[in-house]
C-alpha cells in the first residue's frame, strides 16, 4: 500500500519540522534574543530557571497556557480567531522548500518542488492577509493601525524579496531549491552577489518587522501593533508566527547565499545549522544596535533604494549570465 | 508531481490542526472570568471611545498599488530566469525591454508623487 | 476519475456566483470581488481545456498567467475608481452613484 | 473513488462555499476574508490540472496581492462602518433567477458538447517549459503585459492620488 506510506511520511515529516520550528527555532531564538540583548547592555538575561536560564521560555509557555482566555467582546470573533490560525501556518509552510542538509539517499527537504522560490514567496506572501485579519477583527485602533502599516510594510518589501530570488535563480537557472543549493557546491553565490545578499537581508528585516523596522509594532506608540488584543496562547502562536517566519528568512537566505549545506569537515546538517544560528545572530545584532526608523523613511527606503538597486544588479546579473555562457 | 502537491497538502492540514491544538488545549483547561472589564477592547486603560473601524488614509492604497504591479512584473521574471542561459542574448534584449518599460512606470510613480508619505 | 466536464461545471457554478454578486450588491467593491470570482472561472476553464481538449498546446496555461495579470491591473484602476468616486460622492454604493443619471 | 475523485470534490466544496460566502455574506470584510479560502481552492484545482506554476501565480497574486489590495480598498472607505447598510439591491431575486440560469445554460452546455480529446501528451508544465513559450512563441504577449501594466499603473495613480 504505497499510498499508506506517503501518507504517514508526509504525516511523520510535518510532525517533526512543525516540533523542530516551535522547540528548536522559536523557543530557543525567544531565549537566544534575550541573552544577546542582555549581553549587549551588559545584563545577565534569564538566569533561574533551568542551567543558566535554558528553560525561561518554556516556563514562560506554560505560564501562557494557563491565562485566561480572552476574546474582546466588541472583536471580530471570526475574523480573530483565524488569523491566529493563518499567521502561523503561513510562516511554517515555508519550511517545505527549505533543504536543511543531505544524506546518502538524497537531500533533507520536506518537498524539493519545481517552483520552489516562487512556492516560498507564495506563502510568505500570505502572511499578510493574517496580519491584516488580525488587525481588522480586533476592533483596537492600535490594533488596526499596527496591521495596516505591518501589511504596507511586508506588501512593499515582498518586492525587493522576489527580485533578488529571481536574480538567484537566474544564477541556478532553476527554481528548485535543492538546485539551487547545488549550484553552489564550489562557490556560494554571496561572492557572485553580495549586493542581492544585503537587499535580502534587509528586506527580510523588515518583512518580520523587526528593528529598525518594528514602527509597525512600535511599543511606545502601537502597544503591540496587530496583535495587542492577543493574550495567552494566542500571543505565543503570533510569536511562533513571527519568529517562523525569521527563522524560515534566515534558512532561506542560507540556502540561497551562503551554500546550504556545503561546507568542510562537519556533517552536512550541522553546517546549515551553524550558518542559520549565524544570520539569527546577526539580525538579534542589528535589532539592538539601531533605533526604529520612520514609516516614510521606511517606504521611501524600499521604493527609491532597494527596488532601484535591485532591478539594476539582476539585469547586470542577466548580462553577465547570459554572455558568459556563449 | 501531484505526489509532491499531496505531500505539501498534508503538510498544511496536520499544519493547521497543531497550530490548533493550543487553542484546544487553552479552551480546556483556562481560567474563566466574567468580569465583563476584562473583555473591553483595550485603549491605554480609559474607555473605549467608538469603533476602530473607521477610514482610512489613501496613501496605504498608493502603496499596494504599485505593489500589486511590480508583484505581477515579478512573476513573469521567474520563468524567463529558468531559461534566460539556455535561451541567449535574446532573452537579455527581451527582458531588458520588459524591465525598462516597468522601470518607467517606477518613474511615474516616484515623479508624480505617489512614493511620498505625505 | 475527475474529467473535463467536472471542471467545467464547478467553474460554470463559480462564474453564476461572481454573476449574482455582480448584478446584485450594491457595494462596489462587492461587486468588483464578483467579477475576481468570475475571471477566477474563467481561468479554471482555460487551464481544463488545456489539459484535456488541447494537451500539446500551452495556450491555455500561458493564457490564464494573462487574464491573471488583467485581473489584477483590474483590480487595482477599478479600486482606484471606488475611492475616486467615495471622496467625490462619500459613498460606495453603486446606486447612490447617480451623478450621470436624470 | 478515487483519491484524485475525493481531493477533487473537496476543493470544488471549498472553492463554491466560500465563493456563497462572498456573494451573500451582509459584512463586507467577511466576504474579503472568504475570498481567500475560495482562490486557496482554485490553487488546489490547478494543481490537480498540472499546472503547477499557474497555481503559484495564484496564491501569489489573488490571495496575496489581489485581496491584500481589496482589503485596504475596504478599509479606505467604508470599513466595517456599513453594517446597518443594504447589501443587496431591489431585484436580488431577480439576479439569482439570472444567475441561476446561467449557470444552468453553461452546464447544459458543458455536458452536452461532444469535447473532442486532445492528442498529443500533457507534457510537464514547469517553470522552464513556460518561459521557452514565453519568449519564442508568445513574446508579443509577454512585452505587450509589461505595456498594459505600465498604463493600468499610470492610470491607477491618476485616478486615485488626491489632486489638491
Amino acid at each position: 500500500m504505497d499510498w499508506i506510506r506517503d501518507i504517514l511520511r508526509a504525516v511523520v515529516g510535518t510532525i517533526i519540522i512543525f516540533s523542530a520550528v516551535a522547540f528548536i527555532a522559536v523557543m530557543f531564538g525567544v531565549l537566544l534574543e534575550r541573552k544577546v540583548s542582555a549581553w549587549m547592555q551588559s545584563r545577565l538575561g534569564p538566569k533561574h530557571v533551568g542551567p543558566q536560564g535554558l528553560l525561561q521560555t518554556v516556563a514562560d509557555t506554560i505560564k501562557l497556557l494557563q491565562k485566561e482566555n480572552i476574546v474582546p467582546t466588541r472583536a471580530d470573533p471570526i475574523i480573530f480567531a483565524s488569523a491566529v490560525i493563518i499567521v502561523p501556518l503561513a510562516a511554517l509552510l515555508d519550511y517545505v522548500v527549505i533543504p536543511f542538509g543531505t544524506t546518502r539517499s538524497g537531500p533533507l527537504i520536506f518537498r524539493d518542488l519545481n517552483i520552489g522560490v516562487l512556492y516560498f514567496a507564495a506563502t510568505s506572501s500570505l502572511v499578510v492577509i493574517g496580519i491584516l485579519m488580525a488587525g481588522w477583527g480586533s476592533n483596537n485602533k492600535y490594533a488596526l493601525l499596527g496591521g495596516l502599516r505591518s501589511a504596507a510594510q511586508m506588501v512593499t518589501y515582498e518586492i525587493p524579496i522576489g527580485l533578488v530570488l529571481v536574480t538567484v535563480a537566474l544564477m541556478a537557472g532553476s527554481l528548485s531549491t535543492v538546485t539551487i543549493v547545488n549550484g553552489q557546491a564550489r562557490l556560494w553565490y554571496i561572492v557572485a552577489q553580495p549586493v542581492a545578499f544585503l537587499v535580502f537581508l534587509i528586506a527580510a528585516t523588515a518583512e518580520v518587522n523587526r528593528a529598525p523596522f518594528d514602527l509597525v509594532e512600535a511599543e511606545s506608540e502601537l502597544v503591540a501593533g496587530y496583535f495587542s488584543e492577543y493574550s495567552g496562547m494566542r500571543f505565543a502562536l503570533f510569536q511562533l508566527g513571527e519568529y517562523g517566519e525569521m527563522f524560515a528568512l534566515a534558512a532561506m537566505a542560507v540556502t540561497l547565499f551562503l551554500g546550504g549545506w556545503h561546507g568542510p569537515v562537519l556533517p552536512p546538517v550541522l553546517w546549515f545549522v551553524i550558518k542559520l544560528y549565524a544570520l539569527i545572530f546577526v539580525f538579534m545584532w542589528v535589532r539592538w544596535t539601531y533605533p526604529r526608523i520612520r514609516i516614510d523613511q521606511m517606504l521611501n527606503f524600499s521604493w527609491k533604494v532597494l527596488i532601484p538597486v535591485s532591478v539594476l544588479n539582476l539585469i547586470v546579473t542577466a548580462f553577465f549570465v547570459v554572455m558568459a555562457h556563449r | 508531481m501531484l505526489l509532491d502537491w499531496g505531500y505539501v497538502a498534508i503538510f498544511a492540514l496536520v499544519g493547521a490542526a497543531m497550530v490548533a491544538l493550543p487553542l484546544l488545549i487553552i479552551w480546556l483547561i483556562s481560567p474563566r472570568s466574567d468580569y465583563p472589564q476584562k473583555f473591553e477592547t483595550y485603549e491605554s486603560g480609559v474607555p473605549t471611545i467608538g469603533e476602530a473601524w473607521s477610514q482610512f488614509h489613501v496613501r496605504y492604497y498608493l502603496f499596494s498599488l504599485v505593489f500589486v504591479v511590480f508583484d505581477v512584473e515579478i512573476i513573469y521574471l521567474y520563468p524567463w530566469a529558468v531559461v534566460a542561459r539556455s535561451l541567449g542574448a535574446i532573452a537579455f534584449w527581451e527582458m531588458l525591454v520588459f524591465l525598462t518599460i516597468l522601470v518607467l512606470g517606477l518613474a511615474y510613480a516616484w515623479r508624480r508623487g505617489a512614493l511620498e508619505w505625505t | 476519475m475527475p474529467g473535463l466536464t467536472h471542471y467545467l461545471v464547478v467553474s460554470a457554478l463559480l462564474f453564476a456566483l461572481g454573476l449574482f454578486a455582480v448584478v446584485t450588491r450594491r457595494n462596489s467593491v462587492a461587486i468588483l470581488m464578483g467579477v475576481e470570482l468570475m475571471l477566477n472561472a474563467a481561468n479554471i476553464n482555460l487551464v481544463a481545456f488545456n489539459k484535456y481538449v488541447a494537451p500539446g498546446a500551452m495556450q491555455g496555461q500561458i493564457f490564464a498567467l494573462i487574464v491573471i495579470t488583467l485581473a489584477a491591473c483590474e483590480a487595482a484602476v477599478g479600486l482606484a475608481l471606488v475611492l475616486a468616486a467615495y471622496r467625490t460622492l462619500e459613498t460606495v454604493y453603486v446606486d447612490e452613484i447617480n451623478l450621470m443619471k436624470w | 473513488m478515487s483519491g484524485e475523485a475525493i481531493v477533487f470534490y473537496l476543493l470544488a466544496a471549498v472553492t463554491l462555499a466560500s465563493g456563497v460566502i462572498v456573494v451573500t455574506s451582509e459584512n463586507i470584510v467577511h466576504s474579503a476574508a472568504a475570498l481567500v479560502p475560495s482562490f486557496l481552492g482554485v490553487t488546489g484545482l490547478y494543481i490537480l490540472l498540472n499546472a503547477e506554476f499557474v497555481a503559484g501565480i495564484q496564491v501569489l497574486i489573488y490571495a496575496g496581492a489581489i485581496t491584500v489590495l481589496i482589503l485596504f480598498a475596504i478599509m479606505l472607505t467604508e470599513g466595517g462602518t456599513g453594517f446597518g447598510t443594504r447589501q443587496r439591491n431591489e431585484q436580488a431575486a431577480v439576479g439569482a433567477a439570472v444567475a441561476a440560469a446561467m449557470a444552468v445554460l453553461l452546464i447544459v452546455i458543458a455536458t452536452r458538447t461532444g469535447w473532442t480529446a486532445g492528442s498529443g501528451t500533457l507534457p510537464l508544465y514547469t517553470p522552464g517549459v513556460i518561459g521557452q513559450s514565453f519568449l519564442r512563441q508568445n513574446i508579443l504577449v509577454f512585452e505587450g503585459t509589461s505595456v498594459v501594466l505600465l498604463i493600468s499603473l499610470m492610470g491607477a495613480i491618476l485616478i486615485a492620488r488626491r489632486e489638491d
